[in-house]
């Protein structure tokens, strides 16, 4: 059983535009998975429909394997957690504590819960000694871990991310980036998250959808999805630099093996390269 | 409400015969016909000389491509207030009548008077009209049309510039406003929920309306600075592409003036009533 | 509270809109002077926000049937306050009522002059002076906030209330008390709302909030300002009980209202109440003198076209006067 | 004389948050400078100063070697152009027709000549075909693109874009440095631009000046400037990928020449490494 899946999910806005078209999608237990696609690609659109925001047009939705109806959305939304695009969308509180406290006291539950909850969130975010201040004076990185620790603080099991780390400067990403994956390996918890920026994804993903005009067009592990350099391209998308210029110098038989993070790509550029120097002594 | 102004845009977007008419003309055409149909005196005549205008929107509503159920639906929407004090007035006496006849008795010295339902039934006819002229014209010009028609009717610049700031505003709010209840959906919150205490529900309500004052205050600082960049003083003006009225703008234009003013005229004083 | 079109006679509908267009001037030209800094593009994308505001609906606070029915925010009190003039309501709520009625049907075009009176022109200033006066008094945001909330709602719905009974299509009584009723429970919504709203823009950016303390004190005026609004409330709600007592209660009320407004004459939103409630006054006289206009085939006012032009004059003297006044209070700040 | 200067220029917005401390920023003619910096770093602020929105706390800003004044306030705003960061912003009217003629339209020129400026404008940024829509209904990097345009129509000699790719898509990342590369060596605008996403700065900016809480604490050619991993990393940036790949790599004795583009590092690594294998035999 999956956590999540869609079967031939077609989803259409009223007013008739079609933003899924028969999507088929499996988030598996402690999954790390990306969605990458253009702007208006439909990324957005989708993750709604994972927790019953958006109901299918047709096809059907299954969390835990079971469709959602009436009586199950609490309960779907209480294990899928949704971290929106924009982070001044989902803060409207005086405080970032009365901000994280929504989502649980909205599930009416006690107070002693609801103030435990609250302070493991804003603890495992790392927003703590921030937790008096008036969230709209925070700056775009606090916002978005305010907007996450508001999630986590419902304790989901699956966690969504739609573009978690636009706007945010390169030390934001590499903060955010580590949350996520502590998140992940740590607490268990499964993550979907979108973005277009795809040198992000090897570092946290390790299976990547693509979509495009709310279509899949490829679906794969990253090494299966970054050897297609001209599909990223006509999606608008990029592959990531470094398996690019790799996978460009390959072809001018320099004999390197791919690689995708910064680190494998300078283990194998170190090898290769001391290789050839060494054969030259 | 605000969801509807992206319907509303949508239908306005087709393209017909109507669609294409100046915005100007619908414009005098529409507030005419509301102006002449509130004038009406109050008798029964209102139903013959409203049934005509009905029609005749009915027509131009044929004319303009858009499906009947686009308006029943956007009637439906706007009815409420109206039709909760029409439907009192059955049990009111008012003053246009001197005389009362009770049809039905009711508990607590409650009557239904014949005339009180005549009066309640002329009241209808001239509200369906009059909303009736609305759908009809917001649904068939461009908002941004009708701007630029009021401008060039002469509604001061000032008022052409703030309007059509707020209409594109409306729209980026409105997207907002989206974002709010899906946040609302993802935490669970209902302003509905009674196992939620009214004073919290209150509390989140105006806490989410201080954000989105601020967030519309801040867009608008945001706005200025930005309009100021691009030379903006107390003398800048909207753009405004002129445009001559064609030949079948007059047309219609003279055409329902016309009707507008032969119809009662014909069944008022040409006495096809008694 | 909208009124629909074809629920005020024409001539209402004009004198009203006359009525309103002295204060949209005045009010656009509150925008365009204030402190030297064009106040019209933020007013106008305050009254898309505004807007945004009114479709968030809530369950109302006592429930009539299990469920809920929806009520919501109008907003002026808030804009008034937020802005720190009653003249920014005024504003946004000729924008915003122009889009509902223009654009959505919401509310009728013949009537907007009545409609924009009521909720942007009254919910504006008793909004705006019950805060300020209240505020100085007690010194609890909160609390007046809450209840200027609540007055800017109250007073519009009597007032919608009054000016249907003068059209002769809801009788003055049952109107009080349903509109009253009504309103004074959705009342708690919309003060509520307001005094919550406002306690998050003061923490979030107190410093667009306009200070009331940065214009000097003046308890005894704000005293008078309060005792005016009270003696207004208690009218207003008074007035049904009046108006069922007396067979042409109405005019009584009026009367009351007038001789109310002589007591504490010099403060604006009363002089310009007291101009509204004139035009009433002098509209009344007229329209209980009325026959059934309907049995001679005439259209009602065209053939009283003198008296029409009285009103519109006597109308006309009263907003200049009001207008007068304004300005003096206005250049003395 | 340099089209902007600022001299020790100091900014403190009301309340008492300094943004600004001692500024000194030169644009000479024809530059295409970068200014990089995390959020809050002050780059939007400082943009705003250049052409008369703010005025300086203290110190002066020069535009054509002149300080800006009440009288040639209007001048100036003619000569800086503004992009701001975010589109919604900046686009007010109806249409986009409309909103591209707002400056031109401010300036008094005859109906004639807004007529041409607009649809030179529009052709330039290539949205002629959307001229007639509603903003509302633009993908991002359109509103983008409209929003170029309304600053283009003014015929500004600088133009300053607030971090231009916020948000946007690869291909339309890509795009965007196109136009903005054409309006530089085609109409030889000089061009200022705000970012954090640093891998950017090569393809477009030849000067970059790095901005940390109000303070300039670098500056120089991209080659000075990424060579300071340290300083970048010091203030929440980032070296570009390549760059630092090709520094660590330096450090472990491969003989790579330095380089910042995608380009010239494909060249840099097929070099070095058929330099070494032709040694080999
Ligand atoms: N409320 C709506 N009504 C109609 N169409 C919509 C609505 N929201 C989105 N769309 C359309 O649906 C499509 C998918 O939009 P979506 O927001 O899901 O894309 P996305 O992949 O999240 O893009 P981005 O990267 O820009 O966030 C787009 O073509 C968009 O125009
Ligand atoms: N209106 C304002 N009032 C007070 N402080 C402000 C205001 N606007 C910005 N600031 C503060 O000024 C500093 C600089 O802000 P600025 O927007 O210039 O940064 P930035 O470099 O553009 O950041 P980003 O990359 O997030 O756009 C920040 O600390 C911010 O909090
Ligand atoms: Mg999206
Ligand atoms: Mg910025």
């Amino acid at each position: 059983m999956h956590l999540i899946e869609t079967r031939d999910l077609t989803f259409t806005y009223p007013g008739n535009v079609t933003a899924l078209h028969h999507i088929n999608f499996i988030a598996p237990r402690n999954a790390r998975i990306a969605v990458i696609g253009s702007n208006g690609a439909g990324k957005s659109t989708l993750f709604k429909c994972f927790n019953g925001i958006f109901m299918p047009t047709s096809g059907t939705v299954l969390v835990r394997g079971e469709p959602i109806t009436r009586e199950n959305i609490r309960e779907v939304r209480k294990f899928v957690g949704i971290v929106f695009q924009n982070a001044d969308d989902q803060i409207f509180s005086p405080t970032v504590e009365q901000d994280v406290a929504f989502g649980p006291t909205n599930l009416g539950l006690d107070p002693e819960t609801i103030h435990h909850r609250v302070h493991e969130a804003m603890r495992l975010v790392g927003i703590e000694d921030i937790s008096h201040r008036v969230p709209h004076h925070l700056s775009s990185g606090e916002k978005k871990r305010v907007a996450i620790a508001g999630i986590i603080a419902m304790e989901p099991e699956v966690l969504v991310l739609d573009e978690p780390t636009a706007g945010l400067d390169p030390q934001g990403v590499r903060d955010l980036m580590a949350i996520i994956n502590s998140l992940s390996k740590q607490y268990g918890m499964t993550i979907i998250f979108s973005t277009h920026d795809v040198s992000l994804v090897p570092e946290v993903a390790e299976y990547i959808y693509v979509m495009n005009r709310g279509r899949f067009v490829a679906q794969g592990t990253i090494s299966e999805i970054f050897l297609q350099s001209e599909m990223l391209q006509s999606v608008r998308l990029d592959v990531p630099v470094l398996p690019k210029l790799i996978r460009n110098l390959q072809k001018k038989n320099i004999p390197l093996p791919m690689a995708y993070t910064f680190e494998d790509a300078e283990r194998v550029f170190t090898e290769t390269y001391q290789e050839s120097i060494r054969h030259d002594r | 409400m605000i969801d509807e102004v992206f319907y509303i845009e949508k239908s306005a977007y087709c393209k017909s015969y109507i669609h294409s008419l100046d915005a100007r003309v619908k414009i005098i055409s529409a507030f005419s016909l509301i102006i002449v149909t509130v004038a009406l005196p109050y008798s029964t005549a209102v139903f013959f000389v409203g049934g005509f205008f009905l029609l005749f929107l009915a027509s131009l509503w044929a004319l303009s491509h858009l499906s009947p159920l686009i308006f029943l639906k956007r009637l439906a929407a706007i009815l409420p207030f109206g039709l909760c004090i029409i439907f009192f007035q059955i049990f009111l006496t008012n003053r246009y009548y001197s005389t009362f006849h009770i049809i039905a008795h009711l508990p607590f010295g409650i009557h239904i008077y014949t005339e009180s339902i005549e009066f309640a039934g002329i009241l209808l006819m001239k509200f369906i009209v009059c909303v009736s002229v609305i759908i009809f014209l917001s649904s068939t010009t461009k908002l941004q049309e009708m701007l630029d028609g009021a401008k060039q009717l002469g509604l001061p610049s000032d008022f052409v510039m703030a309007l059509g700031m707020m209409v594109r505003y409306l729209f980026v709010f409105g997207y907002t406003y989206r974002k709010i209840n899906e946040t609302f959906k993802t935490k669970c919150f209902d302003p509905f929920d009674n196992q939620l205490s009214y004073h919290y529900r209150l509390r989140q309500i105006g806490y989410t309306i201080g954000t989105l004052f601020l967030r519309s205050y801040e867009q608008g600082e945001r706005t200025y600075l930005a309009m100021l960049c691009r030379g903006y003083d107390r003398h800048s003006d909207i753009y405004v592409r002129q445009k001559n009225l064609s030949r079948r703008d007059w047309v219609f234009l003279i055409l329902s003036l016309t009707f507008f003013i032969i119809i009662p005229i014909v069944v008022y004083i040409g006495g096809i009533l008694p | 509270m909208h009124i629909p079109d074809a629920f005020l006679p024409l001539t209402h509908g004009l004198v009203y809109w006359i009525i309103a267009l002295v204060f949209i001037v005045l009010a656009l030209r509150w925008a365009k002077s204030e402190m030297s800094d064009e106040k019209v593009p933020l007013v106008a994308v305050l009254a898309a926000g505004i807007f945004t505001i009114q479709t968030l609906n809530m369950a109302l606070p006592i429930s009539i049937v299990p469920g809920g029915v929806s009520g919501h925010v109008v907003g002026a009190a808030l804009a008034a306050i937020v802005l720190g003039s009653p003249y920014a309501a005024v504003f946004i709520m000729a924008m915003v009522l122009a889009v509902q009625a223009i654009i959505f049907g919401d509310g009728g075009i013949t009537v907007m002059g009545a409609n924009f009176i009521n909720m942007g022109v009254l919910g504006g200033f008793f909004g705006f002076y019950t805060y300020r006066s209240l505020h100085n008094l007690i010194n609890n945001q909160f609390a007046s906030a809450l209840i200027a909330g609540w007055v800017s709602l109250f007073i519009p719905a009597i007032a919608c209330a009054l000016e249907l009974a003068i059209a002769g299509t809801f009788p003055l009584t049952i109107g009080l008390i349903t509109m009253g009723v009504y309103h004074a429970i959705i009342g708690i919504i919309e003060g509520g709302a307001t005094a919550f709203a406002l306690s998050l823009i003061t923490t979030a950016r107190p410093d667009i909030m306009y200070h009331s303390t940065s214009i000097m004190k003046r308890k005894k005026r704000d005293a008078a300002i309060l005792a005016g609004i009270i003696i207004a409330l208690g009218i207003a709600i008074a007035a049904p009980f009046a108006a069922s007592t007396y067979p042409d209660g109405l005019e009584s009320a009026f009367y009351g209202i007038y001789g109310a407004k002589d007591f504490q004459s010099p403060v604006i939103e009363d002089t310009m109440a007291a101009t509204a409630e004139q035009a009433v006054i002098e509209k009344t006289g007229n329209e209980f003198s009325w026959t059934a206009p309907f049995q001679d085939y005439q259209i009602p006012g065209f053939d009283k076209m003198g008296e029409v032009g009285a009103i519109v004059i006597g109308l006309l003297s009263i907003v200049l006067v009001g207008y007068g006044v304004t300005k003096m209070i206005a250049r003395q700040k």
